[in-house]
């Protein structure tokens, strides 16, 4: 690709990403909003490719175009197909008053975006900074794992991504109080269901791919839970009642183990006289691995539960005990 | 002692997913971490106090490459005031809760955010400071729409809009610091940032960020109701602890950080907006129908005072005068603290036990309750700033500062909200001399009321008397 | 490639910029999120356009732990935002 | 236990610690908090005689507390101290025996109590206080005790005069605290030292010195009930007897004008206070309210508010005395903030029996009443007298002493007329008082006779207080020249202040 044709896709792609935001945000309809979100995502994905991203490329494909935009089709399809006034895209005040901040909102995000734009251009008219990447290559081969990204994620900023994880469980803990889960769907047809027949073996196949590949390569924990949430999402979709999440007990240790695992090494770590999460170099390799799968577990509970909206309801024998002990008090 | 830091992160976090996995003993789990917690807290500050300020590389990594743990004076007695308030809200939570549901749901997340608050002190790292500030934002709003009724929901979900919007501004001012500087290290920063084109834009939108998480005057639409509608132990943490937890990123930033960024005149319009916020918050405070949103408004105006220190610390040479105003304002945050915390939990005893908190019909209540409402006074008194109260010290250094920088308005501005605060705090207290006969036992509700009259003295008495330590220790810089 | 960086960093305050004036003037809700995300995701552009070095060089892994870790706290920030709405919808249906 | 350092604190603490333990005492359990109470009062008396002793002979008792890097809380006795907390302690003892006796079958006495030693303790801090940021601590620390006091009786009027009371109060604490922080970002921790410390700053600080006086007087002259800022003294009225006896005669007010005396003598000094031009000032806002007060006391009907009125005039004797320069102006300032506190508190003893035996609470209903409580109008009579400034009762002595400073001073042209126009309307408001309790006939019956005329006239717990303090007031007029008297000591005071 000479300079001049990559120009030429650049300028395409740059075009392509700015007009589906611009789009996305425009619409009156939610739902042609959140399709249009969708698809900006998927081409941003492309744009992280093109940055020399690539795992993070997956991320925004997997979790930010897919699993955000099934959530926010989920949530637009609970609305009703009137839309109430009050939630009409057009902001609610259309009066002079409305005008005016509109305006005054625009200029202050323009005026916004001229700061950031003048800051960066004095950033890239000076040389970057190359002393934490240097840092990094230098201690890559101390990290147990050979992909920088997964070396930073799971090992020099591992504290970083044990509140993220912690964020997490937040998120759905949060969804937890607010009630049960969405009513489920009614049962595929036959080519949806032979599709997720096919489909559903080779996401948990390729969750494992990832999940092991990411310590050489684009990929890991994050990639991985996303892909074995997609395979949920879609059993989901196909209206099946289980579709492989725990119950009970189990699925709380499921949700608790990716910040239970990493607590559990930090601490066990500290106590043999090492720094907290500080993995020594020969195990640091089985050390992340083992932090991942639990990672990826957690991952991909929390954002299928997320998808179910709620408590997921519990169909078991145990289960029936459970709810009829919740709504006695003092139980 | 730097273990202390890390049990202060891994220990509440620990008891999150402990209580989540056992949910029958959730209310015993959670007691004892918070018991455990709160001794790391204060070897942390034994620590502090004897050592000076300690600093921890989490992985062994040098700060450039891993995130770095510190501890100086300032966070370490946040971090001690964050373990009494909690502590105390929680074994008045254990009484507050009654089913078994409710408090299955509340433990894991009540120590999720004291995570986050601990972790967000102790931090040293810019990005590091972003995922803390989102964990805090996510369990506090978690935390806030438990009630489930439409009032907490709908606040819930404007609180979580609000925060997100801050953390996405946080997080482009990180990037540029990035950037620009190539570190995303605290102390490796101070030392790097020059003004310029870079640090100042970075350090507006930082701020921005997080003036929108602290509900500084114009941007404090979200606070009232997500406050008033929280359950009580909650809307207690929301007001002491979660906005001052973004205060805190701002002062760490603005006079540690970016100490040599800042120019007088951006501190002006903190100090302006800080006026702003006194006297509107005061003035709806005053207006309040129901005690909650009284409460929450009073959280809007004193954090004003906070902000009125900046034009001050900035006019002031660094020198012995300067450490005298930091303390006053130390002094302030720590007090609003305990103080605000009390009220809202005697607050939540007023409201469980009789059903309603509106002002106008307290007048039985006030009767029934005495020891709540001796807990309101005395919080009463520490957030006016009278005398006995550690407030008293802070807002006695904000005086002194503005005498000596010559800066007249903030004086005027504190004067004001001072009376106003004093207005509003007895327009409830007056309604405490209704006629009902002096029931023979004065403490109703034990595990209820000894942790709101406990915060309230805190405030009222321990601060005032025994506050000069809290000077020396805030020498120890980082 | 200099213009590279750049182009896509312009392209990135534009996507923040929109982002956040879909947040501040929606009225809907729903509408609001996705500006969010949107704003989001031009932060990302940001942080991913300063970490490129050029066509053949390797780029510094940073920004991407750090846009990485971004990506899944929106993405769990949504979740929450969704389920608030709808529990918020829900209580408006009925009462 | 080094036995300097810790004496003012158990003065303070004698009444605080038995307050904060009936805060928490049952309703019903009256022996216990009755004695309590006495305990706390016979203690704090005892102390205090050890520190008359030891101030007459020039030892140092003083506690100091570090709150803040430069503020420190300092409690320091001096002889100008010991005298106020010598009136209070006294005044208290007695008062509390009448409180007893008159909440007889009242609710809320825990709360009651606990509020009145606290009061106490506040009063005896701020006259201890050894720096004026300490003076400040307890100057609202009273204010704090006092609200729940007057807005006792949960009345609307008396939570309406409770609030009017607080505006009032906290308005002058804010100007007070202003001025302190003032006073010290230019001259540093204001100590209180005999003559004043604030001559030595350069004349550059004059004029920011003046308006420090200003503000320091406006936050003092709310509680020593100055004209423009004396509204809250009748509307807190409503309070019950006991607790307009001690916060008129003793506590709040007197706060107020311990404070300009204390500003004057220990942080300006007299002389740099004259040579600003300041006493004039001050001189000319006492004489005005002196008139005033004198004035409105004419026109009430109501017994309590002409004592009111009465009140605000008196004390501002108190400022015309530090505002004559010279010692013997002084010492009839010092010394009437005794003799006012005493004959004012038998007045309100007296107003306290009429209204609880008789239900009498307007002077028009007091026909006769000479004849049905002898000892309580006698008590009555020595006290009005007294105010009028009749030997031998102690009020004569004090404004003997002012007029005769006045001349040595050379102010004589305008403050002897004063003190002869309100010694007349004094006269005024008391004789007709006075005749129509002795001379006229009782009318058919009393409005309410809640306590019949047994052995003595109404209950002992209230009738033997006001005549203790009214033979105090006729010793303190008759031995004013004892070793030990209330004269005596005011000397003693003038001529450390003014260093002869």
């Amino acid at each position: 690709m000479n300079p001049v044709s990559l120009l030429v896709f650049d300028a395409l792609l740059l075009l392509s990403i700015v007009g589906l935001a611009w789009a996305s945000l425009a619409t009156s309809d939610i739902r042609r909003g959140v399709i249009l979100f969708m698809a900006f995502g998927l081409v941003l994905a492309v744009a992280w490719g093109r940055l020399l991203a690539p795992d993070v490329a997956l991320a925004e494909a997997a979790i930010g175009a897919g699993l955000s935009g099934a959530l926010l089709l989920a949530a637009a399809h609970t609305q009703p197909r009137p839309l109430p006034p009050e939630s009409t895209n057009t902001p609610r005040n259309h009066g002079a008053v409305g005008v005016v901040l509109r305006w005054a909102v625009t200029l202050l995000c323009t005026a916004l975006a001229g700061t950031l734009a003048w800051a960066l251009l004095h950033v890239f008219s000076s040389t970057p900074h190359d002393m934490l990447p240097g840092a990094i290559s230098a201690n890559l081969a101390a990290s147990g794992v050979s992909n920088p990204v997964t070396a930073v994620l799971l090992n020099f900023r591992a504290y970083d991504t044990l509140l993220e994880m912690a964020v997490l469980l937040t998120a759905v803990l949060g969804i937890f109080t607010l009630g049960q889960a969405n009513p489920g769907y009614q049962p595929a047809g036959p080519v949806f269901d032979g599709l997720v027949r096919w489909l559903v073996p080779v996401l948990i196949l390729t969750a494992g791919y990832l999940l092991w590949v990411g310590a050489h390569a684009p990929g890991g924990a994050f990639q991985a839970g996303a892909m074995l949430a997609a395979a949920g999402v879609v059993l989901r979709l196909a209206g099946r009642t289980r579709i492989g999440l725990p119950e009970g007990f189990m699925l709380r240790l499921v949700m608790a183990a990716g910040v239970g695992l990493f607590l559990l090494v930090g601490l066990t770590l500290l106590i043999l006289g090492r720094p907290f999460l500080g993995y020594p170099q020969a195990w640091a390799g089985t050390l992340i691995l083992m932090i991942e799968t639990a990672a990826m577990l957690s991952i991909a509970a929390t954002l299928v539960l997320a998808f179910l909206g709620g408590r997921p309801e519990a169909t078991g024998v145990k289960a029936a005990a459970n709810r009829q002990c919740e709504e006695i008090p003092r139980c | 002692m730097t273990d202390a830091m890390i049990g202060l992160v891994a220990l509440p976090l620990a008891g999150a997913l402990a209580t989540l996995l056992l949910p029958r003993s959730a209310t015993a789990v959670a007691i004892g971490t918070g018991l455990a917690t709160t001794v790391a807290a204060g070897l942390l500050l034994f620590g502090v106090a004897t050592q000076g300020a300690l600093h921890y590389e989490i992985g062994g990594w040098s700060a450039g490459l891993g995130i770095a743990l510190r501890a100086d004076g300032l966070s370490a007695l946040l971090l001690m005031m964050t373990a009494l308030v909690v502590l105390a809200a929680s074994v008045y939570a254990s009484a507050y809760f009654s089913t078994v549901s409710e408090r299955a749901r509340f433990w894991p997340l009540w120590l999720l955010l004291w995570t986050s608050l601990n972790a967000l002190f102790l931090s040293g790292d810019l990005f590091n400071l972003y995922v803390t500030l989102e964990l805090l934002g996510l369990s506090a709003v978690a935390l806030a729409s438990l009630g489930g009724k439409r009032a907490a929901v709908a606040a819930a979900l404007r609180y979580l809009l609000v925060g997100l919007l801050g953390s996405m501004m946080f997080l482009a001012g990180v990037g540029l610091i990035y950037a620009g500087y190539g570190t995303l290290d605290l102390a490796t920063l101070a030392r790097v940032v020059e003004p310029g084109p870079v640090a100042w834009p970075a350090l507006a939108m930082m701020t921005a960020g997080l003036l929108l998480k602290t509900a500084l005057f114009p941007l404090h639409f979200w606070l009232p109701p997500a406050h008033a509608s929280a359950p009580a132990p909650v809307s207690a943490v929301l007001s002491a602890l979660v906005v001052k937890a973004a205060f805190y990123l701002v002062l760490r930033l603005w006079l540690d950080v970016f100490a040599n960024v800042v120019t007088p005149a951006a501190a002006n319009l903190l100090g302006v907006l800080g006026a702003g916020a006194v006297l509107w918050g005061s003035w709806r405070a005053l207006q309040a129908e129901r005690l909650k949103l009284l409460a929450a408004y009073s959280t809007v105006a004193q954090l004003g005072y906070l902000f009125l220190f900046f034009p001050l610390l900035l006019a002031l040479p660094p020198g012995p005068t300067r450490d005298l105003a930091a303390g006053g304002l130390v002094m302030l945050v720590l007090t609003h603290g305990f103080a605000k915390a009390g009220l809202f939990l005697a607050i939540g005893i007023i409201q469980q036990r009789c059903g309603h908190d509106t002002i106008r019909e307290l007048d039985g209540t006030a009767q029934r309750l005495p020891a709540t409402t001796f807990a309101i006074a005395l919080a009463g008194v520490a957030l006016i700033g009278l005398p006995p109260s550690g407030a008293f010290l802070g807002k006695w250094q904000l005086l002194a500062g503005a005498v000596e920088t010559g800066q007249w308005l903030w004086l005027v501005v504190t004067a004001i909200g001072s009376l106003l605060a004093a207005a509003y705090i007895f327009r409830v207290i007056g309604h405490a001399f209704g006629h009902r006969p002096y029931p023979n036992q004065p403490v109703t509700v034990a595990r209820e009321e000894w942790p709101a009259l406990l915060l309230a003295a805190m405030a009222a008495l321990v601060l005032g008397l025994a506050g000069a330590p809290v000077w020396k220790l805030l020498e120890i810089g980082t | 490639m200099l213009t590279t960086q750049v182009l896509y960093a312009l392209a990135g305050c534009v996507i923040v910029a929109l982002g956040l004036r879909g947040a501040l003037l929606h009225a809907s809700l729903l509408q609001r999120i996705v500006a969010i995300n949107v704003m989001g995701a031009g932060v990302f552009l940001l942080l991913i356009a300063v970490a490129y070095r050029g066509p053949g060089l390797a780029p510094d892994p940073v920004p991407h732990a750090l846009v990485l870790t971004g990506i899944v706290v929106a993405v769990s920030a949504t979740a929450l935002a969704l389920a608030l709405a709808r529990r918020l919808h829900a209580e408006q249906g009925d009462d | 236990m080094n036995w300097d350092a810790w004496l003012p604190v158990l003065v303070v603490a004698s009444s605080l610690l038995p307050g904060l333990v009936i805060f928490f005492l049952r309703e019903g359990s009256h022996r216990l908090r009755t004695t309590l109470n006495l305990v706390g009062a016979g203690l704090k008396l005892v102390l205090v005689g050890i520190l008359i002793w030891g101030v007459f002979h020039e030892h140092v008792y003083e506690s100091r507390l570090t709150l803040a890097p430069g503020l420190d809380l300092v409690l320091h006795a001096d002889t100008l101290s010991v005298l106020f907390v010598t009136l209070s302690t006294v005044l208290w003892l007695v008062t509390t025996v009448y409180a007893i006796g008159y909440l007889e079958k009242a609710p809320h006495r825990s709360r009651f109590f606990g509020f009145f030693s606290l009061c106490v303790s506040a009063t005896v801090g701020l006259a201890l206080a050894g720096n004026l940021f300490t003076f400040v601590i307890f100057y609202e620390l009273l204010t704090l005790a006092t609200y729940p006091l007057v807005a006792h009786r949960g009345t609307p009027e008396a939570v309406r005069g409770a609030r009017i009371y607080l505006t009032y109060t906290l308005g002058g604490g804010m100007l007070l605290l202003i001025g302190t922080v003032w006073l010290h970002v230019l001259a540093g921790p204001t100590a209180f030292v005999e003559g004043g410390i604030l001559s030595s700053l350069p004349t550059a600080y004059h004029p920011q010195l003046k308006m420090i006086f200003l503000l320091l007087i406006i936050g003092l002259g709310v509680k020593a009930a100055l004209v423009p800022l004396h509204g809250w003294l009748p509307q807190a009225m409503v309070a019950p007897a006991p607790v307009s006896a001690l916060l008129h005669a003793v506590a709040v007010v007197k706060a107020g004008a311990f404070g300009i005396v204390r500003v004057v003598y220990d942080v300006y000094g007299v002389n740099f206070a004259d040579q600003l031009g300041l006493l004039t000032g001050l001189g000319i806002a006492a004489a005005i309210t002196i008139v005033y007060g004198s004035v409105m006391a004419l026109f009430q009907d109501n017994l309590k508010k002409r004592l009111a009125y009465s009140t605000v005039s008196q004390v501002s004797y108190i400022a015309l005395g530090t505002a004559i320069l010279g010692p013997v102006g002084t010492i009839g300032g010092i010394v009437h903030l005794v003799h006012q506190g005493i004959m004012k508190i038998t007045l309100f003893f007296t107003a306290g029996n009429y209204a609880e035996t008789l239900g009498i609470h307007n002077i028009s209903e007091m026909n006769g009443v000479g004849r049905r409580m002898p000892a309580t109008t006698l008590a009555f009579t020595v006290a009005a007298l007294g105010m009028i400034g009749v030997p031998p009762v102690a009020g004569f002595v004090s404004k003997w002493y002012l007029g005769l400073g006045a001349l040595e001073a050379g102010m004589a042209t305008w403050v002897m007329p004063v003190l002869v126009t309100s010694s007349v309307l004094n006269a005024a408001y008391f004789l007709p008082v006075l005749y129509r309790a002795w001379f006229r006939d009782p009318g058919p019956a009393w409005p309410a006779e809640h306590i019949p005329a047994a052995r003595f006239e109404t209950s002992a717990a209230l009738l033997w207080p006001p005549v203790v303090t009214a033979m105090l007031a006729l010793a303190a007029g008759v031995f004013a020249a004892a070793p030990y008297s209330p004269l005596e000591w005011a000397t003693l005071i003038a001529h450390r202040e003014y260093g002869l």
